[in-house]
C-alpha cells in the first residue's frame, strides 16, 4: 500500500524530536500497548495484520495520532472486523452482544509473558524454499506497489542493490495478508548506495540496507 | 548539500502533547472496558504485561550484551556471527528479537539503525521504542541524510566514516555495537555496561 | 521536494468528496485567494513561489488544512520571508512596524483585475533554446528527487513514456525557486500507459499525461 | 482488480468543516488587517477580484466554447488545434488560462484532468476549483484508478474506451470537450451550452 506511513526519504517533517525520549508518557498508552498483545491471541490477529490496520488509518489521522492511539484504533478495527466488538459498544464503553470467540479463551497475563519471553517461531529451514540468489548479487527491485499490505518501501522501488546476505526462509506479509507470491520465501538483506537512492543530493559515503523478500528482486 | 536551511524543516510536527490526548485516554478506556466486560481480555494480564516490558526488557539488557562483546573477545565474534543465539545464551529473548542481527561500529564505518515502514525495534535487548524513534521526522529522515540527523544528535561522523543504515523491513531487528570508549581498561564488564546507552545501541550516539 | 503534496498515486485517502462541490464556502475563503493575488506583486512573489510556501506546510497541517488557509499560511509566510510583515503582526492583527516595499504601491483593483484578464506571458519562443526531443521519442523520466521545489511528481520518475507533443519554451519552476537546471527549457506532454505506471494492479486501457520540462528528461 | 473493497478506502478525510475553521477565518483575517494596516494592500481590490472570479470567470464562459465547437466544424477544429487562440476569441483570457489545451471525448476516448501537485485548473473558462477537484482522495486516485473515480461520479466507461488523464504539472490547462448529446439537433448553441456542465468539463460527467 502506497500509504501515508511509507515515508522513508519524504521530505518536511522537521527536525527529530529528540526531547520526545520516553516509552510511555501516559498511562493510557501503556493500557494500549497491552490491549493489543493480550488481544492478538483471542481475536486472533498477528503482527501483519495489526500493522496493515494501522496503516489504514486515514492519512490526516495517522500523522496526527499518537503511536499508541494508533495502536488502539488499530486493534479496534480488528476486533470489529472479526465481529467481536461493535463501534456502538465503543462509543458506549460498555457490551451490547455476546463475542462468539469460538473455542479460545482470554490468555492469562503468566501465560502472554511467557509467550513475549519465547516469542514466535519465524523462521523456516533454508532449504524448504528455493533460493534465487545469494550473497553478492546484483538485484533490481520491483516496481510494484500493491493496493494491499507489503514491506517494500517506496523508496527503493526500481532501484538496484547488492545482495549483501541471505537471512532465510520467513512468511512472506504481503501473502498473509491476502497479496500475492508465495507464502513462505527466501529474504535478503539488500544493500543501497545514497547516491543510487537519492541522485545529485545525497550524502556521500552511505549505504542503506533493507530486508526484501525474494518476491520484491529481479536479476539486475 | 545543506538541507538544513531552516525552511519548512524547523517547522515540523508538534512536539508536545495536544488537547486531543485526552480522547486518546477516553478511546483506550473504552476499549478496555468493553474488551473486559465481554470476557476477552483478563484485566490482570494488562498489568502482567505492561510490568514485563516495563521491567524485564531495556537497554540494560543490550548494555550487557556490549559490556560482555567488550571484554570477551570469543563472545564478540559469536555475537556479530550469530546474533540471535549470543543474545539468547545471556538470556535475553522473545517478541521482536526472534532474529537479532548486531552491527559493529568501528573507526571505518558507523551504523545506525531505523524502521521507516512502522518502528520494529530489538524488544529485548532495548525494551519498546523511545517516542522520538517512532517519529515521521525520524523514520522519514534517517534513511535519506542520516549525516544531517546524527548531527541533530549531536553526532558528527566524518565523511571518511561510512554510515550504514538500516531499517528493519522484514523480521530481522538490529542492534548496533558501539566502540569501546577509550581510557576504560580497568572497568569491570559491569561498570562497562553502565557506559552503554539506548541511543548508542541504535546508533545515534557514541559511548 | 518529496512532499505531502506530491500525492499522485497514494491510497488512503478515501471517496471523493463529491458533495463538496463549492468553490467558496466561507467568505474567509474568498478573502484568502483575494489577498494571495493582491500581495504577489508588491511583496513581491510568484505562483512558483506561492506553490513552494504551500509545499512547505508540515504534512499534518497541509492534511488538515482547507485550501485556502494553506493559501493564507504561504502568504503569510512569504511576507514574512519578504520582511513586510511579522509573526508578531499576525498575533496581534496590527501593524508595529513600517514594511519597506521600495518603489512599489499597492496595486488597484482595476490593474489587478485588468492583469488577471490579461494574463501573464509564460511562453518563449519555441527557437530560444535548443530542442532535445521530439514528438515519438520514447522518454525515460529522471529518478532526481531534489529538496527544493519540482514539478515532477513522484509516481513518474524513472518511468518510462512517449512524448505526446512539444508544447514550447517555458521557465524552469525548479530554477526559479533556486534549484537546478537552465532557467528555461522545452516542455513535452508525456503519455505514460497505466501499466507502466502502477503494474500489475493497474486499471486497463488507460494513459496518464504529464506535462513535463526537458530536465526530467533522457532518451530512453 | 477491485479496488472498492471498503477497507480503508470508505474512510477518508472528513469532508465537511471543523471548528478549525474559526481559526482559519480568524487567521484571514489579521493577515487582512495587517496588510491593510501596513499599506501593502488597497482594501477595495480584494472586493474588486472576488467580484472579478465569480461573475465573470466560470463554467458558463467553458460551456459557450463547448457548444460554439458543436454546432460550428470549423471552430472545433480550430479548438482542438489551438485551444488558447479559438478561446480568446470568444474573450476568455487570463490567469492560468494562458496556455489551454482542448481534449476531446469521443466513442473511443474518455478525457479526465487533474493536477496532483496543487490544483491547476482553467480558470478563466471554468471558475475557481470546486472543492472536491483540490481533495487529497481526487489528486491522488484519479491517476491510479481513474476509472474507480469516474464510477463514483456514477460514470462508468466500458473497458473498451480508453481514459486518458491529463496532469497539470506545468503551464499548460486543460479543458475537456464533451460529446455532443444525442437528440440535441434543434436546439440553438444558446440551448446547448445551458446543457454542459462544469464536471463534463472536468471529465467527471457526461453532459
Amino acid at each position: 500500500m502506497d500509504g501515508i506511513h511509507d515515508m522513508g526519504g519524504m521530505h518536511g517533517f522537521g527536525r527529530i524530536p529528540i526531547e520526545d525520549d520516553y516509552v510511555f508518557d501516559s498511562d493510557w498508552q501503556r493500557r494500549s500497548f497491552a490491549l493489543a498483545e493480550a488481544l492478538a491471541p483471542i481475536t486472533p490477529f498477528g503482527t501483519d495484520e495489526h500493522r496493515q490496520a494501522i496503516e489504514r488509518i486515514p492519512p490526516s489521522d495517522y500523522l496526527k495520532l499518537d503511536y499508541f492511539e494508533k495502536w488502539a484504533v488499530a486493534t479496534e478495527s480488528l476486533l470489529k472486523q472479526a465481529g467481536h466488538i461493535s463501534q456502538d459498544e465503543l462509543d458506549v464503553g460498555a457490551k451490547l452482544f455476546h463475542a462468539d470467540v469460538g473455542d479460545r479463551s482470554p490468555v492469562t497475563g503468566p501465560e502472554l509473558v511467557q509467550a513475549m519471553k519465547q516469542g514466535v517461531p519465524l523462521k523456516f529451514p533454508d532449504d524448504s524454499q528455493p533460493q534465487r540468489f545469494s550473497e553478492g548479487d546484483v538485484v533490481l527491485v520491483s516496481s510494484e506497489s500493491p493496493y494491499l499490505h507489503t514491506r517494500l518501501p517506496r523508496y527503493v522501488r526500481g532501484k538496484t542493490g547488492l545482495v549483501a546476505s541471505a537471512e532465510g526462509v520467513f512468511a512472506f506479509p504481503d501473502a498473509a495478508v491476502g497479496g500475492v507470491g508465495a507464502p513462505r520465501q527466501h529474504c535478503y538483506t539488500v544493500a543501497f548506495s545514497s547516491e543510487t537512492l537519492w541522485g545529485r543530493e545525497a550524502e556521500p559515503n552511505e549505504v542503506i540496507h533493507l530486508d526484501l523478500w525474494e518476491s520484491y528482486l529481479e536479476p539486475a | 548539500m545543506n538541507n538544513n536551511d531552516g525552511l519548512g524543516k524547523s517547522d515540523g510536527e508538534p512536539h508536545t502533547h495536544d488537547p486531543s490526548e485526552k480522547g486518546a485516554a477516553r478511546r483506550v478506556q473504552a476499549l478496555e472496558e468493553v474488551a473486559i466486560a465481554k470476557g476477552l481480555v483478563d484485566p490482570q494480564a494488562l498489568d502482567e504485561i505492561i510490568e514485563y516490558y516495563e521491567r524485564e526488557t531495556g537497554p540494560r539488557n543490550g548494555a550487557s550484551v556490549v559490556a560482555k562483546a567488550w571484554v570477551e573477545p570469543d563472545y564478540k565474534t559469536w555475537l556479530l556471527g550469530n546474533g540471535t543465539e549470543a543474545i539468547n545464551h545471556l538470556g535475553f529473548s522473545g517478541f521482536q528479537g526472534e532474529h537479532i542481527k548486531v552491527v559493529e561500529n568501528t573507526h571505518e564505518v558507523h551504523n545506525v539503525v531505523v524502521c521507516t515502514l512502522c518502528s520494529c525495534y530489538p524488544w529485548p535487548v532495548l525494551g519498546l521504542a523511545p517516542s522520538w524513534y517512532k517519529s515521521s521526522a525520524y523514520r522519514s529522515r534517517v534513511v535519506r541524510e542520516p549525516r544531517s540527523v546524527l548531527s541533530e544528535f549531536g553526532l558528527e561522523v566524518p565523511d571518511e566514516v561510512r554510515v550504514e543504515v538500516w531499517d528493519s523491513t522484514a523480521e530481522v531487528r538490529y542492534l548496533v555495537l558501539p566502540q569501546r570508549p577509550p581510557g576504560t581498561n580497568d572497568l569491570t564488564e559491569a561498570e562497562l555496561a553502565g557506559l552503554v546507552t539506548r541511543n548508542g545501541m541504535i546508533g545515534t550516539a557514541l559511548v
